[in-house]
């Protein structure tokens, strides 16, 4: 990676010391940070143009709208989805899983049926389900974990049934890094006629993403972990589910025509974008994609898994260190423990070396609960990690070993 | 007159304001005036065109091999507008009118009005004009 | 309004020709334009303290856990809210009304239950009362309109009966610019233990608000018409209601404890809020906030309050122009027409001349038909906006009136 | 001793590391070790205070007018700093102990871990110490 300086300079939070260390971000999972072109993007935007959008007469509007739906464009053309009103702007990944829930609950799910997971889902892809479950009489099943961590896809057909109505999974593991083997999914999904759901926060950061290729019902993400601001993710609807899906969330923008007797709601896009949507972040989302295009979601799959390869080697030979998620096909993130140490302790003395590092559960409890631990010290990567970054981490993880021991 | 000769008279008409655009806003609205009236009968639900704002009545015939449209609009500006694409693409060949690319309304410098933004349901309009055209050639 | 240049510096965005013209921004009721303090938040946040929040043992997750509490703690005393935790971060007023409306749903609202809105409500607070009424086997009621389009006050105790469970209702009209007299409404939901959702979407920018004192169920709005960023809002509950509003959004970080079987919620404003939550707009909308008491929200209010006089004056001496929204009462907006003309034609005039007026039914479609009309013309000011600006505005509206006929 | 005198005590016994921050978390994870432990009995749900991250057991017994502080927790460092509370806040009056403000924390270069955002449930502990504290004079 030659221009990894050039890209380092492009992120002004990482030139930072934290008690007296150079800052090593690797809480990545959790939020990447933001290239200088995004948080610009957003500054313009409202030194020069904002306004809001849809409906309005006057300029300012019209240039606001067309920056608006042109975010929406780069975000279609960027997953290769070539009508861009199946992509629907939302405040994030969780937020267009619960639109998913409450839309399908209204006509496709009925008493009975069931949903299936994976062992290893986040807590925003497991709550609405449940929810809607407890109150409809509805049922979740779990694929369960092989030893190495990966899905024991060998037991999904076991699972499936005549009212098996939709899987929501994971396209990468949170918690693990394990790339979730979609094409098994898919083949036993269509055959059985069930939607499948593609959870894709930790995909869509991390690897090439092609949805006409992958051609599943629905697929969310959050720009805030594509190098993109907090508060705007995606929905994507395919072509069936943009008209089938059902409006659960109405507001200012979704209708054609209200009375207080009756609305009728507008086609396409708009009807699951009510009020005045985040034209900010659609419009610093643009520039997170632009950014990610110019350096090459290849490039970054590539030198991510390059790091967690070296990583992986590394902590491999420290023996008091247990890595969760021993799958090779795995994307920027590695989970471990230190034997007999609490992950807390470990984050919090890597921290005292300006480590950035996430611990606990990772938002998948029932996931520690497959594993029986109480939690892990997670490692996610971006593209302006570096090898030397590692090499640091793995000095200093050693050296928190000895302190704990 | 062929499509492209009522538009170079359509822009040549312009041209005299120059960059007087409120002068060119006057003839617009004088145009709007002056657009023939659709008849009354025709001012249905189903022949109008939803913008957000202003809404815009179509009617589309096909006689001698040439399509006729009338058109109604219930903003002064827009119905200016619609009496140009009237002006231009009625009494024309399908096959000229699906062809068209109606570049006059940039030459003119009222090309706003065709952003796909734009709240007036103008360009659902041309959709429509070329989608008749298209289904009397079908 | 000495220091008016002072603030209007504080604006890059206003600084711009429009064809031309100077850019006189007149489309506050839209969305309000933001200061540089917090376009510069927004950008700090980014360049120096980015970090996912909640839970997290690093340093950078302290610190911008600490900048999204201290945001909240800064709504809350804004507002006079004693406890923070009752102040709820959402997407916006929309996103906050579909929270009340599906968290009410579980519980408080049963079938034959009646809502009470008024005649002017934003289809934001119309559509997902109608939608649960509509599946619910619901009904809505309507205080309607006296001649000045203010409400009917004295209709609604006869709209009030045993199955009446709530008034929503807007602080203030945002196509009439008409306060509603909140005092009147209470006194019968008191009375009759009826549940009051007031939309401040069009207060809270333009006049103090205390809770404390207005001593409702709930209250929403959003930063966008706030001088702060787009994607954010808030959902004040009462004492009561954060502890039994129902969850209907979970998500990450909403929990206590998850098993694929049973989940526990977290106490307090969390479970309301899922997922990661837009991290950078609370904190730029507390710089909002600051802005805006920094001027004085009694300051805000007056001037735009004698904008508004000294705009209906001169408007009233215009013999084409009718005004809607007669009572004296009101905030800074004011919707008009032109006789015969229509407010598209109007709208795209006064475009021209760099003026932005919002055009259309204002996204309330119901008041458009209680006044027989396609929609009105409307300009709304902020505290930049200055008399000067208005007397170009009926300058460019006389000769407007002309052109078009 | 007074809880301002092993406060003292405490601050003094962190003033050798001076700067180093090793050294001073060695220390605390020391005292982690050293905490007397709980009974295993009193390990149960109702006594955890729950952090986010680590879990904090706590209990609190009356006896001759003080109070007698056990606890435990899962995590080192939040034990360390457990142990810190205890030996400052246990056998003292129920009064005394409401009272304490706990600044030596701040001063021995802790205070991070009495954010309230912090994830490891030691303000919660101490919130509890203060009213089971409390609890016991009323
Ligand atoms: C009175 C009122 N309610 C609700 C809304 C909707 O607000 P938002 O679009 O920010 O969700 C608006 C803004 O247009 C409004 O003026
Ligand atoms: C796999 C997965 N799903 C869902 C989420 C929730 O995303 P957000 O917090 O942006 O709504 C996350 C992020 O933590 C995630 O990693």
């Amino acid at each position: 990676m030659k221009d990894l300086k050039n890209i380092r300079d492009q992120f002004p939070v990482l030139n930072q010391k934290i008690n007296g260390y150079d800052l090593v971000y690797f809480d990545n999972g959790a939020t990447s940070q933001k290239p200088l072109s995004v948080i610009e993007s957003i500054s313009n935007y409202y030194k020069a143009s904002n306004a809001n959008i849809h409906r309005g007469v006057h300029t300012l509007s019209r240039t606001a709208t067309e920056l608006f739906e042109k975010a929406r464009k780069t975000v279609a053309d960027h997953f290769k989805v070539k009508n861009d009103q199946q992509i629907i702007f939302t405040a994030g990944t969780t937020d267009s899983i619960n639109l998913v829930v409450n839309g399908l609950s209204k006509n496709y799910l009925q008493k009975g049926d069931e949903i299936i997971l994976s062992s290893y889902e986040h807590h925003s892809n497991i709550l609405a389900w449940q929810l809607w479950a407890e109150e409809n009489g509805g049922k979740l099943k779990v694929i369960p974990l092989l030893e190495d961590q990966s899905l024991d896809y060998s037991k999904l057909e076991e699972l499936i049934n005549q009212k098996t109505k939709l899987i929501a999974i994971a396209h990468v593991s949170n918690t693990l890094g394990v790339i979730t083997d979609l094409e098994k999914i898919k083949v036993l999904a269509k055959k059985n006629n069930i939607a499948v759901l593609v959870d894709g926060a930790q995909s869509a950061p991390h690897m090439p993403v092609d949805l006409e290729k992958l051609d599943v019902d629905f697929f969310v993400c959050s720009a805030h972990k594509m190098y993109g601001p907090t508060g705007i993710g995606v929905l994507y609807l395919s072509e069936k589910w943009l008209k089938d899906l059902q409006v659960s969330k109405p507001g200012g923008g979704t209708i054609k025509t209200v009375t207080f007797e009756k609305t009728e709601y507008a086609e396409n896009a708009l009807r699951f974008e009510p009020g005045t949507p985040h034209i900010a972040g659609a419009i610093g989302f643009a520039a997170a994609i632009d950014f990610m295009n110019a350096v090459g979601m290849q490039t970054i799959f590539e030198h991510e898994h390059e790091l967690v390869q070296y990583a992986q080697q590394k902590m491999s030979e420290i023996p008091e260190v247990i890595v969760y998620g021993k799958s090779n096909n795995k994307a920027g993130v590695i989970s471990f423990n230190v034997k007999n140490n609490h992950p807390f302790d470990v984050g919090t003395l890597m921290d005292k070396y300006g480590i950035a590092v996430r611990t606990g559960h990772h938002c998948t409890q029932p996931l520690m609960q497959c594993l029986n631990i109480q939690g892990t010290v997670r490692i996610s990567f971006a593209i302006y990690n570096t090898k030397s970054e590692v090499d640091f981490f793995i000095e200093k993880l050693k050296k928190v070993i000895t302190m704990l021991n | 007159m062929k499509i492209e000769e009522t538009e170079k008279e359509i822009i040549e008409e312009f041209e005299i304001f120059g960059d007087d655009w409120e002068a060119k806003y006057e003839h617009l609205i004088d145009l709007g005036r002056s657009l023939p009236l659709i008849k009354e009968e025709f001012k249905t639900e189903e022949r109008i065109i939803k913008g957000c704002q202003s809404r815009v009545w179509l009617n589309s015939e096909l006689r001698d091999s040439k399509v006729f449209f009338t058109a109604d609009a219930d903003a002064i500006i827009t119905k200016g507008m619609v009496a140009l694409m009237v002006r231009v693409l009625s009494e024309q060949k399908p096959e000229d009118i699906v062809k068209a690319k109606l570049e006059f309304v940039d030459t003119v410098g009222l090309k706003e009005h065709l952003s796909p933004t734009r709240a007036n349901g103008l360009v659902s309009m041309i959709n429509k004009m070329k989608a008749d055209a298209l289904a009397f050639i079908k």
